[in-house]
């Protein structure tokens, strides 16, 4: 089988495996089993094609296209480039961890909950290969479908407001896209990504980047955010601030910034003041935020903004450092919300009053959550430090006050994400936090391990993503070029 | 012209006796509190249809009309009408009192708009009417017509009716049943 | 060399992964042992690349690269290393000092349950440094920078129970942070302009770049060396940062990260020779710190935040140099400093150790009668920071002062103000010495003395601090100015001293006779206050006492400006504009639509008449519309 | 000698195949022994839509051009047979749904007299269904009125079926009042239509108006107000939608079903073929016309749903909201918005269907009709009825689990493609509100534990087995599906309907 | 043609449209009612008539043939209806019917 139809299996696959799962009465194991195993697969065909992948040549690579309207011209088509393939990376990587965390914690209704986790996937993963609107629009809103039961069903008491919120929030946005992609789709006679010319229309611009926005969110559209990371189960957080914000970002650059060239530099003012705005409400906010999810929930508010200053700052630095601080702040991400679903099963809270002093006695705790907040918090030499130098970098080249106030939300960073790991790992022991709370038992070190694995070879080798994301490591020409 | 023939007096006479039967039959129908008697109205308001039909020389249809109207229709209703016993209700009684006003307006809106409409209209082609020969309208003309031009709605017209029938069957078929407590 | 230089700085992170992966199941000597090997393997490195560098002195900057670290488009970082005179000189003092201090450590943790991490984050730091003094461009130095922070930052609060071990832990690292972005700040100019980090490129660059932003690079850079080397008004974090075990505090806070600055400055001369104005800032810094701390100094009760203050003071010392740009008189003051200022605080340690890690030098009164060995390693100590001829400290100090006296007007006023410094210096170190050392052994001494089977302290924690006494005692021998200066010249092709600070044989002279006079002087009043029959009472001046027990109020002030406002900030917006507004305006609309449904509703009165009027209706109005608009 | 038109049998095969079978299932009420009624009965009237489907399957290859027939009075072409072939699908899968599900839960003292008139039931239904087939068909406004007041009779009468529930007695009575009210100015918008014209021919209207100059001529204005008025109410569309969540919820469920899909197909199709034959010159005013019916549509039926607990009663304002985007198709008047229509109504009807059944299914077990709130834990007790009523809703609100999505976007583009925008707003507006209550339904499927259940179910948590209905909700749920992917060969089909009509 | 023109029969009708209309909006017995919508229909039937007197083709009279019809299918579903609810001992008013709203 060719790298192309990979990209179809990709999606297929677990979507496939979703329905067996959901159709076969299989024993709670076997369903489980199953699924890990179909999320592994995914990550070994990713694998394949990461190795298979040509980074040096232009266009699409791994493409397919089967058409699906044809008197509308809007057809299958998918395929990837650089920055897509790691997006996808990091969708079946953080997937899997999740899908293996609800194994381990051994969720409830077994074959409903795998079912939707396979199926977040496939969605996910086509929203990051799509190259028609509406397949992406399609893969945006499936991507919903799963969340909303997912976290409606295993979530916490508040699920049913959070989830609702969740939904419409999200939905008010991406339906107005959906507005946009007609009208697009239709002026210019064509919805494939690559075909479709670009448009000097302010109006269709503001209507995708309005879905992007709620999605990654920025501020002020992230009403959504707090409740539905707080109240969806661990492992759906981590996904869902790991790898489904990331959909809102990709979004701004596969379509917004490239089909609107324009309305883009007429807007990016505006849009860079609302990504820094994010990165310091986000980092304030989670500076006093009561909770481990809140802290974590907002700093990925920040990080959205830090990524959209680096997107919208439109020069080289500022695009290779947005794709590898997606990956990065994916991985980090889903690592702490996977920890603080790990710390939540031991003490019942992730209330700062209640913890503390947990590295006591807790090795492997303590050393993955110290490990992982410092990569957070962009230490240097971290690879989310590397992304956020080439952001600020980059936004330095558009005007010097974006580098400064990202750099004062570096200092920030340091301030809630250190607040965080004392008040989880130091200090007197907290009243929920019991002896016999044990270390992080060996199932939930398989699937964190990993991800700080993967986060440290990044800091060692940035370079691997932020200069292989682009044809030929010139983002601004690729973008111009609308990535042909 | 100015002719008037005796005959034009004639059928003037007997429109203006028709019309004005037909009007004020049509009001009491509804206005009656009494169905029964507005029952009667309706007999007496299809008569005077009749006649008038008859004027617009098409006999067929005013027989039929006498006939199937006056005759079965209106003789289900009295019975209906019987076995349910009647129950007096005063027309203008019950609702909101703006639906009273609010049907005024509908139904007054409805009339003035048909009235403006065919007013308008009659400043053009309506006020002359072609002569049509005496066949206009007889029965055997028309069922000439219900065999060749308008085949299917004939056929149509009875499965309707048998439709009805059925209908009529089942829900008023009398069984006897032990009512049960709401549902919906 | 490169070689070396590479087996210099991979070979403690091997340490460090290894004790990691170990684990639990490591046993803590070996743990230590690891630390230890790793660091002595780093230090052995350093040797080689340094003779190396020695045998072949035809050119004296070596870069080698192993992979492209970070990329985008035009702009490369590549995971190099500099082998240079500057880096090797560095390489030697950091492995050599740590390899000694960690061997210290072995015995100073021992016992302590998690000393694996200890082991473990100590070589991490001995690499985050050799990071730093290796890194091959402005990246990577500001990478190693980073880490020593962190590392700092993780030894600081490495007893975490304690809460104050724990914010100062904070603490520390956020001012680092801070550091940190300005110094990214600096550099992101640098790339505008070059899209470039290589030192030769960058500093190119920097001649041609306007005044005032090559100014605001090198603010930048000073801004980083500042925070890190804990200079007014960045120095708040270092007296606390003492929550660390003392080790950490000798190696850290004493010998190597903090100098971290002066390297910094010394590094990147040519951007601050083409920013005097700056460097004078530098300076001038310098020179306030070392007189502020050395006050502070005089008051302080805790052992160890004594010597904080001093080594705050000193370091002040190393930036009026670099500030004036006698580099190498800097960088010889860092060898030396690291030597004595190890050693002073090592000493401190065996005595913490012994006594029940007490710390307050009320409670160590005349611990010297038990601890004799410890009482003449630190004498020694003593002296050479304070600089009595003959001791390092006189050989490395006064080339310093020489060196401004040089200068313009300004130059006189900062070699006023080190005078003044040594007089300090001699006055609070002694007033150290005369409480704890001399006299009969105070009761709470008595009490909790123990001895280590009968000697001071267990061998792996003597034989460092031997070792370093000898330093401190003749490590200064190397270079006399203006005799014989080898540093200087092993130094110059890297960091030239600018002709305006080469000294004279009369401004050495004339430093050289008033220095140590002074520093004698400040010994002599020490002795006649604290002494064993106390001839001077403490003169009793309320406001300065307060001014100086609260540490000229900095703390207050940062709480006061940043810290409060910042939690204020952040609470109004979480209670005023997130909770009231983001968060309710949607479900607000939800209400007002639920509300819309309703009403809707109350249309549908089940009245079947109503459902006809509105059939009839509808129809009226459809039928006027077309009637109108037809 | 009267020269009799020449009859095309063929062209109205599906109306005689229904009829018959309508016949056949009638006498058997009265041939065939009670206890063998309803197996006989409902399998005559399987075979009778199953044969429907074939011969209009057949009819939709066989006349690729249109003609009319019968005295030109019926319209022989693919538009007519798409239909036709929906409806009997309809007709199908309500049967299954009916032979379990009539009568209603609750609505017989001794289960003994249940099968009493299960067979002119279901000779109803084939009637209904034939009348329909036939309305989309006709070709003059005699025949369309006829034809109307025949499948409406059938309804009315179905509605009523279960008449010991003073609701199924309601519902029969609103209907056929306002029924009739609505038939009623259909019948005078098209007397004035035939007095201005003096045609009562679709075609012949047009090539009248054209001959004439009629265009904008007032009889014929307000004859087309009055026809719409008639029209929309058939379509079940606001202003004139008032009776529809009554006589939904009041109906035997799978009437309301039946109903619910079937009905809109024929007015739809009906009303699409009506207004561009027969009105293309006032093509300006039905447009806008229907365009603020649409818009009012989407407002209240999905206002109004918004805060519904009864489900039953929910999905009919659904339903209505459902009316308002299947009418954009139809307002823009383009061989694209019709085609768009077309399509949405298969998937629309699928999904609609479906629900209904599938509350059929809920309401047997629990006895009672179905609220939010005893609808608790019905997702995890019948778990296929569940995932099915979960993309049923959610094909409804749009979301890419169903046709729905698709036909949306169809809408939308015709609408756009005609130069309004501002509908395609107003269409994402209405829909995201719909999501409240769309989303509420699997909430209370899912997310609730059937503890908080108010009532027990009556048959004892195990509920019967229902092999029909799923089989109907199965076939549902593969359309509701199906048409995601299988967009292409669908338009297709749609598209050469269209094509029989004259835009 | 004698007498009145056709404009005038069709003001008839609509008065008939009307009334019935009026009835039906206002009466609450459903025999009334189901009264008035006859009264509806024959207004439709006279104005059918009255055009097919216009037009002079037989379209309209075949049309109010079947309008007929259907006026008795109705009226005999609607008293079906008016049976089987005074069966249920339930009161003959539309208004009572309002179980169902909201």
């Amino acid at each position: 089988m060719n790298a192309s139809d990979l990209t179809t299996v990709l999606i297929c696959l677990p979507l496939g495996a979703a329905l067996l799962i959901w159709l076969l009465p299989l024993s709670r194991f076997a369903t489980g089993s199953l699924a890990v195993l179909v999320s592994l697969v995914e990550v070994a065909l990713w694998i394949e094609q990461a190795v298979r992948f040509d980074y040096g040549a232009r266009g699409l690579q791994n493409a397919q296209q089967t058409a699906w309207i044809k008197d509308l011209h809007v057809s299958y088509h998918v395929g990837e480039y650089g920055f897509s393939l790691f997006l996808v990376g990091l969708t079946v990587v953080a997937m899997a961890a999740a899908v293996g965390y609800g194994f381990w914690v051994g969720r409830d209704r077994p074959r409903a909950y795998f079912g939707l986790m396979l199926f977040l996937t496939g969605a996910t993963v086509g929203v990051f290969v799509a190259q028609d609107l509406l397949l992406f629009y399609a893969f945006f809103e499936a991507m919903l479908i799963p969340l909303y039961v997912l976290i409606g069903v295993w979530g916490g008491p508040g699920r049913i407001g959070a989830t609702l919120k969740l939904l419409l929030y999200t939905m008010s946005g991406s339906l107005v896209m959906l507005a946009a992609i007609v009208v697009f789709g239709l002026k210019y006679g064509t919805f494939d990504l690559i075909a479709s010319p670009t448009s000097p229309s302010r109006w269709l611009f503001l209507g995708f980047m309005l879905a992007f926005l709620i999605k990654a969110p920025l501020f002020p559209f992230h009403g959504w955010l707090p409740d539905s990371y707080r109240e969806a189960p661990a492992e759906v957080t981590a996904v869902l601030s790991g790898v489904i914000a990331k959909a809102g970002t990709y979004g701004m650059l596969r379509i917004a910034i490239t089909k609107f060239p324009e309305p883009t530099s007429f807007y990016r003012t505006a849009i860079m003041a609302l990504g820094a705005a994010s990165l310091v409400y986000g980092s304030m906010l989670a500076f006093r935020q009561p909770g481990f999810r809140g802290v974590v929930a907002y700093s990925s508010m920040a990080a959205s903004g830090l990524i959209a200053l680096g997107l919208f700052s439109g020069t080289n630095l500022g695009y290779d450092g947005a794709v590898l601080q997606m990956v990065a702040h994916g991985l980090v991400s889903a690592a702490l919300f996977l920890l603080a679903g790990a710390v939540e099963r031991r003490t019942t809270t992730g209330e700062f009053a209640y913890l503390g002093g947990m590295a006591r006695g807790r090795p492997a705790l303590a050393t993955l959550l110290m490990v992982t907040g410092v990569i957070a918090l962009a230490v240097p030499g971290s690879a989310s430090f590397a992304g956020e130098f080439l952001i600020l970098a980059g936004s330095y080249q558009r005007a010097w006050w974006w580098a400064v106030i990202g750099a004062s939300g570096v200092v920030l960073a340091a301030m809630y994400m250190l607040r965080l790991i004392s008040a989880v790992l130091h200090e007197a022991r907290g009243s929920l936090v019991r002896d016999e709370a044990m270390d992080l038992r060996p199932g939930e070190l398989s699937l964190i391990v990993p991800l700080v694995g993967v986060l440290l070879a990044l800091s060692f080798w940035p370079a691997g993503i932020s200069s292989h994301s682009f044809a030929g490591d010139n983002p601004t020409k690729a973008v111009r070029e609308q990535f042909r | 012209m100015l002719a008037i023939t005796a005959g034009g007096v004639v059928v003037w006479i007997v429109w203006v006796a028709a019309g004005f039967a037909c009007l004020a039959s049509g009001v009491a129908v509804v206005s009656f509190t009494n169905p029964f008697f507005s029952a009667l109205a309706l007999i007496g308001n299809l008569a005077s249809l009749a006649v008038l039909y008859l004027l617009l020389s098409a006999e067929f249809v005013a027989a039929a009309q006498v006939l199937v109207y006056a005759g079965a229709v209106m003789v289900m209703f009295l019975f209906v009408i019987a076995y349910v016993g009647p129950r007096r209700e005063p027309p203008w009684a019950g609702g909101p009192s703006w639906q009273t006003l609010g049907a005024v307006l509908a139904a007054g809106a409805i009339f003035v708009e048909i009235v403006v409409v065919i007013g308008l209209k009659a400043g053009g082609r309506l006020e002359k009417s072609p002569d049509v020969g005496s066949v206009f309208g007889s029965p055997g003309w028309i069922g000439r017509l219900f065999l060749t031009d308008h085949l299917l709605a004939f056929e149509i017209t009875s499965i309707v009716l048998l439709v009805a029938a059925v209908g009529g069957v089942i829900l008023g078929s009398h069984t006897r049943r032990a009512v049960r407590g709401e549902m919906g | 060399m490169i070689a070396g230089a590479w087996l210099c700085l991979w070979a403690p992170l091997a340490g460090t992964v290894l004790i990691l992966l170990g684990g639990t199941r490591m046993p803590r000597k070996v743990a230590a042992w690891v630390a230890t090997t790793s660091v002595f393997v780093a230090f052995a490195g350093a040797l080689w690349s340094f003779f190396a560098l020695h045998a072949n002195a035809d050119h004296h900057s070596h870069y080698s690269a192993l992979w492209t670290w970070l990329a985008a488009g035009k702009f490369t970082v590549p995971f190099e290393i500099v082998v240079d005179p500057l880096s090797t000189f560095m390489m030697l003092i950091v492995s050599g000092v740590g390899g000694l201090i960690v061997l210290y450590s072995i015995g100073y943790m021992d016992g302590d349950d998690e000393e694996r991490r200890y082991f473990a984050y100590i070589a991490f730091f001995v690499f985050s440094m050799l990071l730093l003094v290796e890194g091959g461009n402005m990246l990577l130095l500001l990478v190693g920078w980073g880490l020593v922070g962190l590392s700092s930052y993780l030894l600081i609060g490495f007893w975490h129970e304690r809460p104050s071990a724990v914010a100062a832990a904070k603490k520390a690292f956020i001012m680092n942070a801070f550091g940190d972005a300005t110094f990214a700040l600096a550099l992101f100019v640098l790339i505008a302009h070059s899209n470039s980090l290589e030192f030769a490129t960058s500093f190119a660059t920097a001649s041609h770049l306007s005044q005032s932003t090559v100014d605001l690079v090198a603010l930048g850079l000073l801004g980083g060396a500042a925070a890190k080397s804990a200079q007014v008004p960045l120095h708040t974090w270092l007296p606390d940062a003492m929550e660390g075990p003392t080790p950490v505090s000798a190696l850290i806070h004493a010998a190597t990260m903090v100098t971290a600055g002066v390297y910094l400055i010394a590094r990147t001369h040519p951007i601050f020779e083409d920013a005097p104005t700056i460097a004078l800032v530098a300076a001038g810094l310098g020179a306030i710190t070392l007189l502020m701390a050395g006050m502070i100094a005089l008051v302080q009760t805790d052992i160890k935040r004594v010597i904080a203050y001093s080594t705050m003071s000193q370091i002040g010392y190393m930036f009026m140099a670099a500030g004036v740009g006698a580099f190498s008189n800097g960088m010889f003051h860092l060898m030396t400093h690291a030597f004595f200022k190890a050693l002073l605080f090592m000493a401190a340690g065996l005595v913490i150790h012994a006594v029940a890690d007490e710390q307050d030098i009320r409670k160590l009164r005349g611990v010297g009668a038990l601890m004799p060995f410890t009482k003449w390693a630190f004498l020694i100590g003593a002296a050479a920071l304070v600089g009595i001829p003959a001791f390092s400290g006189f050989f490395s100090k006064d080339p310093i002062l020489a060196a401004d006296l040089h200068d313009h007007w300004y130059g006189v006023v900062f070699w006023a103000c080190g005078l003044v410094g040594t007089f300090l210096t001699g006055l609070y170190t002694f007033r150290l010495y005369f409480i704890v050392f001399p006299g009969e052994p105070s009761p709470f001494v008595r009490e909790h003395y123990h001895s280590h089977h009968g000697r001071e302290g267990s061998w792996t924690m003597l034989v460092p601090v031997g070792v370093l006494t000898v330093l401190a005692a003749v490590a200064g021998w190397i270079q006399f100015q203006p005799f014989w200066e080898p540093i200087t010249h092993w130094l110059s092709p890297v960091i030239p001293t600018e002709p305006a600070a080469e000294a004279t044989n009369w401004d050495d002279a004339i430093t050289s006779v008033i220095a140590p006079i002074l520093g004698i002087a400040g010994i002599v009043v020490a002795w006649l206050i604290y002494g064993a029959r106390q001839r001077l009472a403490v003169p009793r001046i309320a406001w300065l006492q307060r001014l100086l027990e609260h540490k000229f109020y900095f703390d207050e002030a940062y709480d006061l400006v940043f810290y409060k406002p910042a939690v204020a900030t952040a609470t109004l917006w979480r209670r005023d504009f997130e909770e009231p507004v983001v968060l309710t305006t949607g479900s607000d609309l939800g209400e007002g639509t639920l509300e819309l449904g309703n009403a809707t509703r109350r249309m549908q009165n089940g009245l079947l008449r109503t459902y006809v009027f509105f059939l009839g209706a509808g129809m009226a109005v459809l039928a006027v519309v077309f009637l109108a608009v037809r | 000698m009267i020269p009799t038109p020449h009859v095309d049998w063929f062209a109205i095969s599906t109306i005689l195949v229904l009829l018959g079978a309508s016949f056949v299932a009638l006498l058997s009420a009265v041939l065939v022994p009670r206890s063998w009624r309803r197996p006989f009965a409902s399998s005559v009237a399987a075979l009778g839509f199953a044969g429907g489907i074939v011969t209009s399957i057949w009819l939709y290859v066989d006349s690729p051009d249109g003609q009319r027939v019968i005295a030109s009075s019926f319209y022989r072409d693919r538009w007519t047979a798409l239909a036709q072939i929906a409806l009997c699908a309809v007709g199908l899968v309500a049967t299954l749904v009916s032979v379990e599900h009539i009568p209603g839960p609750g609505s017989l003292s001794d289960p003994a007299r249940r099968d009493d008139h299960i067979a002119e039931f279901f000779a109803l239904l084939l009637a209904a269904t034939s009348g329909m087939a036939f309305l989309v068909g006709a070709a003059n406004l005699m025949t369309l009125f006829l034809s109307l007041e025949w499948f409406s009779i059938s309804l009315y009468i179905m509605c009523a079926i279960d008449y010991d529930l003073e609701g199924s007695l309601e519902a029969g009575l609103k209907y056929l009042i306002i029924g009739s009210f609505g038939s009623a100015s259909l019948l005078f918008g098209s007397a004035l239509v035939y007095g201005a014209t003096n045609r009562i021919d679709y075609a012949g209207i047009a090539q009248q108006v054209d001959k004439l100059g009629l265009s904008h001529d007032v009889l014929l204005v307000l004859g087309l107000a009055m026809i719409i008025a008639g029209l929309g109410f058939k379509a079940s569309a606001a202003p004139f939608h008032m009776w529809t969540p009554d006589v939904y919820e009041g109906a035997p469920t799978p009437v309301t079903a039946f109903m619910a899909s079937a009905t809109k197909i024929a007015a739809l199709f009906l009303a699409v073929r009506v207004l561009n034959t027969a009105f293309p010159q006032e093509r300006y005013l039905w447009t806008w016309a229907f365009a603020g019916i649409a818009v009012a549509s989407l407002a209240i039926g999905n206002l109004a749903a918004l805060t519904q607990r009864n489900v039953k009663r929910m999905l009919a304002y659904s339903s209505v909201a459902q009316a308002g985007f299947l009418l954009i198709g139809l307002s823009t008047g383009t061989p694209l918005g019709a085609r768009g229509m077309a399509f949405y109504l298969l998937a629309y009807s699928a999904a609609a269907f479906g629900s209904f059944a599938v509350l059929a299914a809920r309401e047997r077990e629990l006895g009672e009709p179905v609220t939010l709130d005893n609808l608790a834990g019905f997702g995890w007790e019948r778990p296929f009825l569940g995932l099915a009523m979960w993309l049923f809703v959610f094909s409804f609100a749009g979301l890419p689990v169903g046709g729905g999505f698709v036909g949306k976007f169809y809408v939308f583009s015709a609408a756009y493609e005609h130069g309004w925008t501002w509908l395609v707003i107003v269409g994402v507006a209405a829909t995201l509100v719909s999501l409240y209550y769309y989303l509420a339904i699997v909430r209370a499927m899912y997310m609730r534990q059937s503890q908080e259940l108010r009532v027990a179910p009556v048959s004892g948590g195990s509920p019967p087995p229902e092999r029909l209905l799923n089989a109907a909700v199965g076939a549902a749920l593969v359309v509701s599906v199906g048409t995601l992917f299988a967009v292409e060969p669908l338009i297709t089909l749609a598209r050469h309907a269209a094509a029989a009509l004259p835009f | 043609m004698l007498g009145p023109g056709v404009a005038w029969y069709l003001g008839i009708a609509a008065f008939l449209f009307a009334t019935g209309a009026f009835g039906v909006l206002i009466r609450r017995n459903p025999l009334i009612v189901l009264l008035s919508l006859e009264i509806m229909l024959n207004g439709a039937n006279l104005a059918l008539i009255a055009f097919s007197r216009h037009a002079a083709n037989g379209a309209g009279q075949i049309f109010a043939l079947g309008v007929m019809a259907v006026a008795a299918a109705e009226v005999c579903v609607g008293l079906g209806l008016v049976v089987a609810i005074n069966r249920r001992r339930l009161a003959l008013d539309v208004d009572e019917f309002s179980e169902l709203r909201g």
